[in-house]
């Protein structure tokens, strides 16, 4: 389905100028991703791209994709319906730790159970950037924010072991730190057929971590594959990912080897078996027939 | 003989009773009657108190009738619990198991006391004739049909459609309790006869169907090619429907974990450019109110059926009310505005569903339908339909030419902007929540907004003049008027029509569209009106207060409001209606909202 | 010398133009003046452009004034952005920044053209007293002190507290630009004296706060114990503020998941015995829909602020709008009836939480406050406020001898049932969203329904009738009226004043509760009314739409509605009001929604 | 707090005559639950009981405790409310898989990381009863059921993994045909400072597993501690979790052996070191003063 000439990283860029401020971590998300969908090389107009609200949820406007910026948490649903009509789409779900574990936390456990061939990407800044810093469900225990004045006193989540949980087939950590590592793993997540899940660390300069922390991902983070973890290894990937908040892991965390048919497989044959006996849409009230 | 008989039963759960009534109407339809049943049980998932109500008429039948002429109590208790849905008068007639020990003159009903009381030994007579007690519903039904005169081989045939996997012994107990029943009934003759005259339909052409399956079937006919949502009573059963029906069309149905995510899944797969719809009642569109205003400023077209139900809350989930109204109108945060329809029979499902396609479709917005327990579950015959008379609409694309510098939300003459869909090369746009400019960019300043939320209410101009969305029957002329909607518009068509034939000068006004308001069609049924009764079954009457914001309202139209699961009958609106006619004036200052100064 | 003026800057968010704003509130307020402040962004979160408006006067202000005074561009790019949020008018004298290379002649504004344009070298005479350019700020502040006459000292105060941390040598540098502005000033004269009378109210008795603030302390003061919510602009402060606050008085706040989780756990806790609210927007009160339901078939005391933006959906998350009326009145499933109150101003804030509280507590019901953007993120000064005045109630508790055979929804004469709290012995009870009978028994049968939904409205009788939840405001025969709520309250107050300064025989209602509706004091409000407006930040006029419903409105009371983020200016509304006025008749047919025919 | 009397099963057994079907599962849950109230030894009065809505959510109004039957979904919010409103109240939370894991499963990672001291008890029966036998989120992957008349296609979730993963300090497994398992097992999670989960295996005899499954779980079940498995080896739990909707274990699959503070705990401490500083309520109006 792709275009005869290769495609460039700018023309999944749109004229949107974005309005992250200077030094925010989704410019570097945003940037790998032109490079990824590049490399992957379906058009634009083929890509559906689907956020929630959030500053991170603002990625699909600076795309040349379809895009839909639709509500605070409800990404996932909103993506899946269109991927389940129209499964010949490349679909992108992104937004924010807040947006996709907070009110939208409800979603993410179904939406993996489902295993429809998309990519759910989360820029988690472990803060609300949008409504100007109160706390997100990924902020540390005793973290001091505008909603939070005396510390918080509730644990954070941990997404990675969460979606892991759920039973995804493919679960990646990524930092923008590493432009090249986060655009390998985003191609990869994009690739992988079922439900991929990429949890981008992506500071917030504003009211979390500030430039050089981002900076700093790039001496702190800790390559999985490189520390020899096998993504095959469900357990192990539980094991790793319970260091969520503790260690800056990056790369796949879990791959399952032998990738179950998806939803939309599911229903694109549940469609070919019955579409033969199908009276037509004129006479579906035969039915109701009531015959002596 | 008759020409219409309403029968009620009551029993405990294991009793069959609402098969019996299945029966019932399954052989009244095929042999060429109208018909209606409606089923109501206890809280109790099984066992529990069940009953049935069912009316077979010569001819089309509007509404589930109003006191019994026929009522079966296989226990006094079960039976009482339905209180006035099974509402008996002076001309009921009144059946019940001997067996319950009390005295035809003790019988616990309250009000009226009946034509004739009949203490048979029911279970007795089943016992002896089919050798268990299992039977007694076949009982009845022979019972039935000796009194009715729907022939043996129309009621045996459901019998055995439902016992036949049961094999057949089970079948000939049943038979012989059946047959039981028959003779019974040749001994017992009721003195008011309820002999069923012949039907003037031929045999074999009505169907049978309830609300929600037609709604179903509508949805089929219009083309919806997804469905999102999550069960609810009473409006589980689209989906259900829709889950056998919708994959045989390349569709699909998701179960999804919540309301939200139904309705999210169902707009995801409108903006991909499918046909999309969920279903609900009350409590779950509560929860779909903010994704549905996120289709209506994204220009998403959807259709959301609500099956209403008692509220508010949890409130009484199997009984059937009019009173979400206000919430189907009204409840979105900023101004909006989306079309309302409702359906008033069984029939009228697959009439209104198409509509709420064709006009989220060409509108490119949310629509709901309106729809509530009471048609949602109820079955009723319904004459052959001729589906060439139905058109279906397709959104509009943009052409080649609208695409090479694509503006989604292009400014038209009649508002509506062409629509790409995913996969369009040049078509592609952002699609947002947010107040947009025309191209899609997010533009939250109130110049653009204005603008815009001008052009979101400019585009249903054409949709509201539409005359053929509201029906009025009887003469325009009239000096008292119904106005009725939903499952109540049936029982006042058949008050119409009585009140009309005691010489009252009554109309009656059925809107398909509540909202918004054609206020020139209300204004004309109106002008001649000095007294009136907008009837709902609701506490507060929210179409009475939806008409007086917009319409102006003469001060003889009232409200005849009763709440959920209390019936209205015909007979009582026709008693209101003779006593407004009795204090109307000369027809001189019928009179409106307000008087320019 | 003047009494009352209006300034507007804009410039880029590292410009400091809101700081100089605060400043120059705080200080106005320190010394004695009356003032308001209003500020407003671009969608950046950092950067971006930002402006603020500050009203300064000698008398109390109700709105944020008309046109501009004093306009001060640090570039007319970012200016421009705000459109008639900073409109100019032909009195307006306009100061930019020489650098932008725009002759006076040129400037870019629309419409009249002011009476005085300078422009300034404001950066490079900031980097020349100050030896950088980031101290613009100040500088305008010296020009303002210059050229309002608002003293150095209390100007300064400001200064030192916001730069004060960052060192001596930038709190010497500031002041130098300060003093090179106030220089500045003398030197360019105004043509229009702006030089401000004397304050005559006592220097540090003023009050400075905005309206989410002092809805926080609103609720301290009610006696909140328990705040459940959900991050969402522009509401969010109101959470931040009982987040210091309250825990202070043995209260929590919990920040929760989600709107329908915050709205829960607040529900949870009044269950539990403690006075609890939630605050939202458009947005999250669509999703906290169900859960008012609950409580009000539950009858749990409730207070949710919606602080209103603009919609549908995310629509304009930072803009102020008053189109969440509908929403707050009839989203809900079921015949549902839930006091709506709205706050004029920011100081009134706190009444009207006081209030809601109250209520909620009283009637055993949710409350909702109507705030908005405007007057949520306005400062404006206050005069003290007697808090002796105020009344705190508590919820019905059973008594001794109620607790013997307790029955949560006993049937009273008012309707309001003593409710009992966990840890009471005797006093338990299931509290359900599913309808009930008197004892708490689930009961989804009509008969209960009807008598419960009956108790469930006749509570709020003594409600509606309260004659100090509206105002009215001049000669109560005038034939001309205004009607206005919220922040478009004040905006009328102003307008009315100017009118009847000019002749006009007008008057002003305002609601403090808007639903339910008090006909009586609208119908003698209404009763010598001609024409008049309804004056209300919405595209539909919703106040105007509920009014008919429940109201006889006079034919000549029209709409006057406005889209969100485009501000009505009193001067416009006096426009509208001597046109009525004009075609006025003799005021003999003042009329009605219908008359008796 | 408990009163002199020694409490009896019977104290807790409310007039309301339960409405679930003949053989329901659920009579035996509410049974073992009298039994655990009345060992616990707290009057029934100082107990708030909440549920959503469901056939298993119909469970507080057969207590005699004060019971709040919610809505769908929305119990974990309501009973946190009143357990942080009230900490000195015994709160119980219960409800159905349907209404705990579909609709109401993204309240549940904020429950467990708050760790408000509270015990959540779900019927988990794989159906949805009430609404009469559609999918729910535990049922098996392929079944048919009048929501999927041709198989589901999706995975079920694994309730007792997630909570897990979410960080419950006490998560167990139980099922009423082992009655004084069940009965041991609800006092232990009641007595648990701090978040306690127990998925109860109660099977819908009408819409799912018929009574007699119910009795042959007696036989399936294996149980935990026999199994020498040790409630302090979390990861070894995660694992033992894999094997839900395979195995039934019951018994204790985690119970934190050093139970951190609870929120409510966190709470009561804050309330003492701030109290101190505050002014009159009455006097909230200090703060706005202007001064010159
Ligand atoms: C229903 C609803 N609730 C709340 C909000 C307000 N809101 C917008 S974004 C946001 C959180 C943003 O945090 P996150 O998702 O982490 O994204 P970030 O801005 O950090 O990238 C909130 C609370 C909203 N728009 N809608
Ligand atoms: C908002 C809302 N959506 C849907 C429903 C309908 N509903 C009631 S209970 C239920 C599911 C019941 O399943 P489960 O929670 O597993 O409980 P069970 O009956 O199996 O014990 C549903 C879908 C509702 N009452 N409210
Ligand atoms: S507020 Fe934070 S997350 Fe938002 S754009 Fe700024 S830096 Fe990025
Ligand atoms: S339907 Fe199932 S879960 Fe509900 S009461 Fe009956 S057996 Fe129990
Ligand atoms: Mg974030
Ligand atoms: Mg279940």
């Amino acid at each position: 389905m792709s275009t005869a000439a290769p495609l460039l990283a700018k023309d999944f860029k749109s004229d949107l100028k974005p309005i992250w401020c200077p030094g925010c971590g989704d410019f570097g998300v945003v940037a790998g991703l032109y490079r990824a969908l590049a490399a992957i090389g379906r058009p634009p107009h083929e890509i559906a791209f689907v956020s929630g609200i959030g500053c991170s949820s603002r990625i699909p406007g600076y795309t040349t994709a379809y895009g839909f910026n639709t509500v605070h948490g409800r990404a996932l649903p909103i993506a899946q319906g269109i991927k389940l009509a129209r499964p010949e789409l490349l679909v992108l779900c992104a937004g924010g730790d807040g947006d996709g574990f907070s009110i939208g936390g409800g979603h993410v456990p179904h939406a993996v159970r489902r295993n429809i061939d998309f990519t759910y990407i989360v820029m988690d800044n472990q803060v609300y950037g949008l409504t100007k810093g109160q706390l997100s469900p990924t902020s540390p225990k005793g973290l001091k924010t505008v909603t939070s004045v005396f510390g918080s006193i509730e644990s954070p989540i941990n997404p990675l072991l969460q979606v892991l949980s759920y039973g995804a087939g493919f679960v990646a950590q990524a930092t923008p730190a590493d432009m090249s590592g986060m655009t390998a793993i985003l191609e990869e997540a994009i690739r992988y057929p079922g439900f991929a899940y990429v949890n981008v660390q992506s500071p917030c300069v504003t009211y979390g971590e500030d430039e050089n922390d981002l900076k700093a991902h790039k001496t702190k983070m800790k390559s999985l594959s490189k520390m020899g973890h096998d993504p095959a290894d469900y357990l192990k990937a539980l094991e790793l990912a319970t260091h969520y908040g503790v260690e800056l892991y990056t790369g796949v965390f879990y791959r399952n080897p032998n990738p179950p048919p998806t939803y939309d497989q599911q229903i694109t044959e549940r469609h070919a078996a019955l579409a033969a006996g199908a009276p037509k849409r004129e006479r579906v009230l035969d039915m109701f027939a009531q015959k002596p | 003989m008759a020409r219409d008989v309403v029968i009620g039963m009551a029993g405990s759960g294991g009793d069959g009773i609402v098969s019996a009534g299945e029966s019932l109407i399954s052989a009244a339809a095929a042999v060429g009657y109208h018909a209606m049943m409606s089923k109501s049980f206890g809280p109790q998932i099984r066992g529990g108190e069940s009953s049935c109500r069912v009316r077979v008429s010569t001819h089309q039948v509007h509404g589930p009738g109003d006191a019994l002429d026929l009522a079966v109590a296989l226990n006094w208790d079960d039976f009482l619990k339905f209180g006035t849905e099974l509402a008996c008068g002076p001309a009921s007639v009144v059946v019940y198991d001997s067996n319950t020990g009390i005295a035809p003159a003790d019988i616990p009903l309250k009000g009226a006391r009946p034509a004739q009381v009949f203490a048979l030994p029911l279970t007795e007579l089943t016992v002896a004739a089919a050798g268990t007690d299992k039977a007694k519903n076949s009982l009845i039904l022979g019972l039935l049909s000796g009194w009715l005169g729907i022939g043996r081989d129309a009621l045996l045939a459901g019998m055995r459609k439902r016992l036949g996997k049961k094999g057949p012994e089970l079948l000939a107990a049943n038979q012989r309790a059946f047959d039981a029943g028959h003779t019974c009934a040749m001994e017992n003759p009721l003195i008011r006869g309820m002999l069923l005259e012949e039907p003037n339909v031929k045999p074999g052409s009505m169907m049978l169907a309830d609300g929600n399956d037609m709604t179903g079937a509508g949805a089929v006919f219009a083309g919806v090619e997804f469905f999102g949502g999550y069960p609810i009573t009473p409006s589980t059963e689209i989906m259900q429907f829709l889950g056998r029906e919708i994959w045989k069309y390349g569709g699909v149905v998701l179960q999804a974990e919540d309301e939200i995510a139904g309705v999210g899944a169902a707009i995801g797969a409108s903006f991909a450019g499918k046909k999309s719809m969920t279903a609900t009642s009350g409590p779950g569109m509560a929860l779909k109110t903010e994704m549905l205003g996120l289709a209506t400023i994204a220009e998403i077209p959807l259709v959301l059926v609500n099956v209403q139900r008692g509220g508010p809350s949890t409130g009484l989930p199997t009984k059937t009310e009019q009173s979400d109204l206000f919430q189907a109108c009204f409840s979105a945060h900023g101004d909006v505005m989306r079309p309302v329809l409702a359906p008033t029979s069984v029939g009228d499902c697959f009439r209104v569903t198409i509509e709420a396609f064709n006009i989220a479709e060409k509108y490119q917005t949310p629509v709901i339908v309106l729809s509530d327990q009471d048609i949602g579950h109820r079955k009723e015959t319904i004459a052959p339909i001729d589906t060439s008379l139905f058109k279906v609409e397709q959104r509009l694309a943009p052409t080649e030419a609208q695409l090479e510098n694509y503006a989604r939300f292009a400014q038209t003459e009649d508002g509506i902007s062409p629509m790409s869909k995913p996969g369009t090369p040049g078509g592609a746009y952002l699609c947002a929540g947010i107040e947009h400019n025309e191209s899609g960019a997010p533009a939250a300043n109130g110049a653009v907004h204005a603008r815009m939320n001008d052009k979101r209410f400019r585009k249903f101009n054409s949709l509201v003049g539409r005359k053929d969305l509201f029906e009025v029957v009887g003469n325009p002329d009239a000096p008292l008027a119904l106005i009725a909607w939903g499952s109540l518009a049936g029982v006042c068509r058949e008050a119409q029509a009585l009140a009309v034939e005691e010489g009252l000068h009554v109309k009656l006004f059925v809107p398909t569209l509540l909202y918004p308001i054609n206020e020139d069609a209300y204004g004309e049924f109106l002008a001649s009106v000095q007294a009136g009764l907008v009837v709902e079954q609701s506490h507060q009457g929210q179409l009475y207060r939806i008409l007086r914001m917009q319409v102006d309202v003469p001060r003889g139209l009232k409200s005849l409001a009763r709440d959920g699961a209390n019936p209205i009958h015909s007979r009582d609106i026709v008693a209101r209606l003779r006593e407004l006619s009795a204090n109307l004036h000369a027809p001189s200052s019928t009179t409106a909202q307000g008087i320019s100064a």
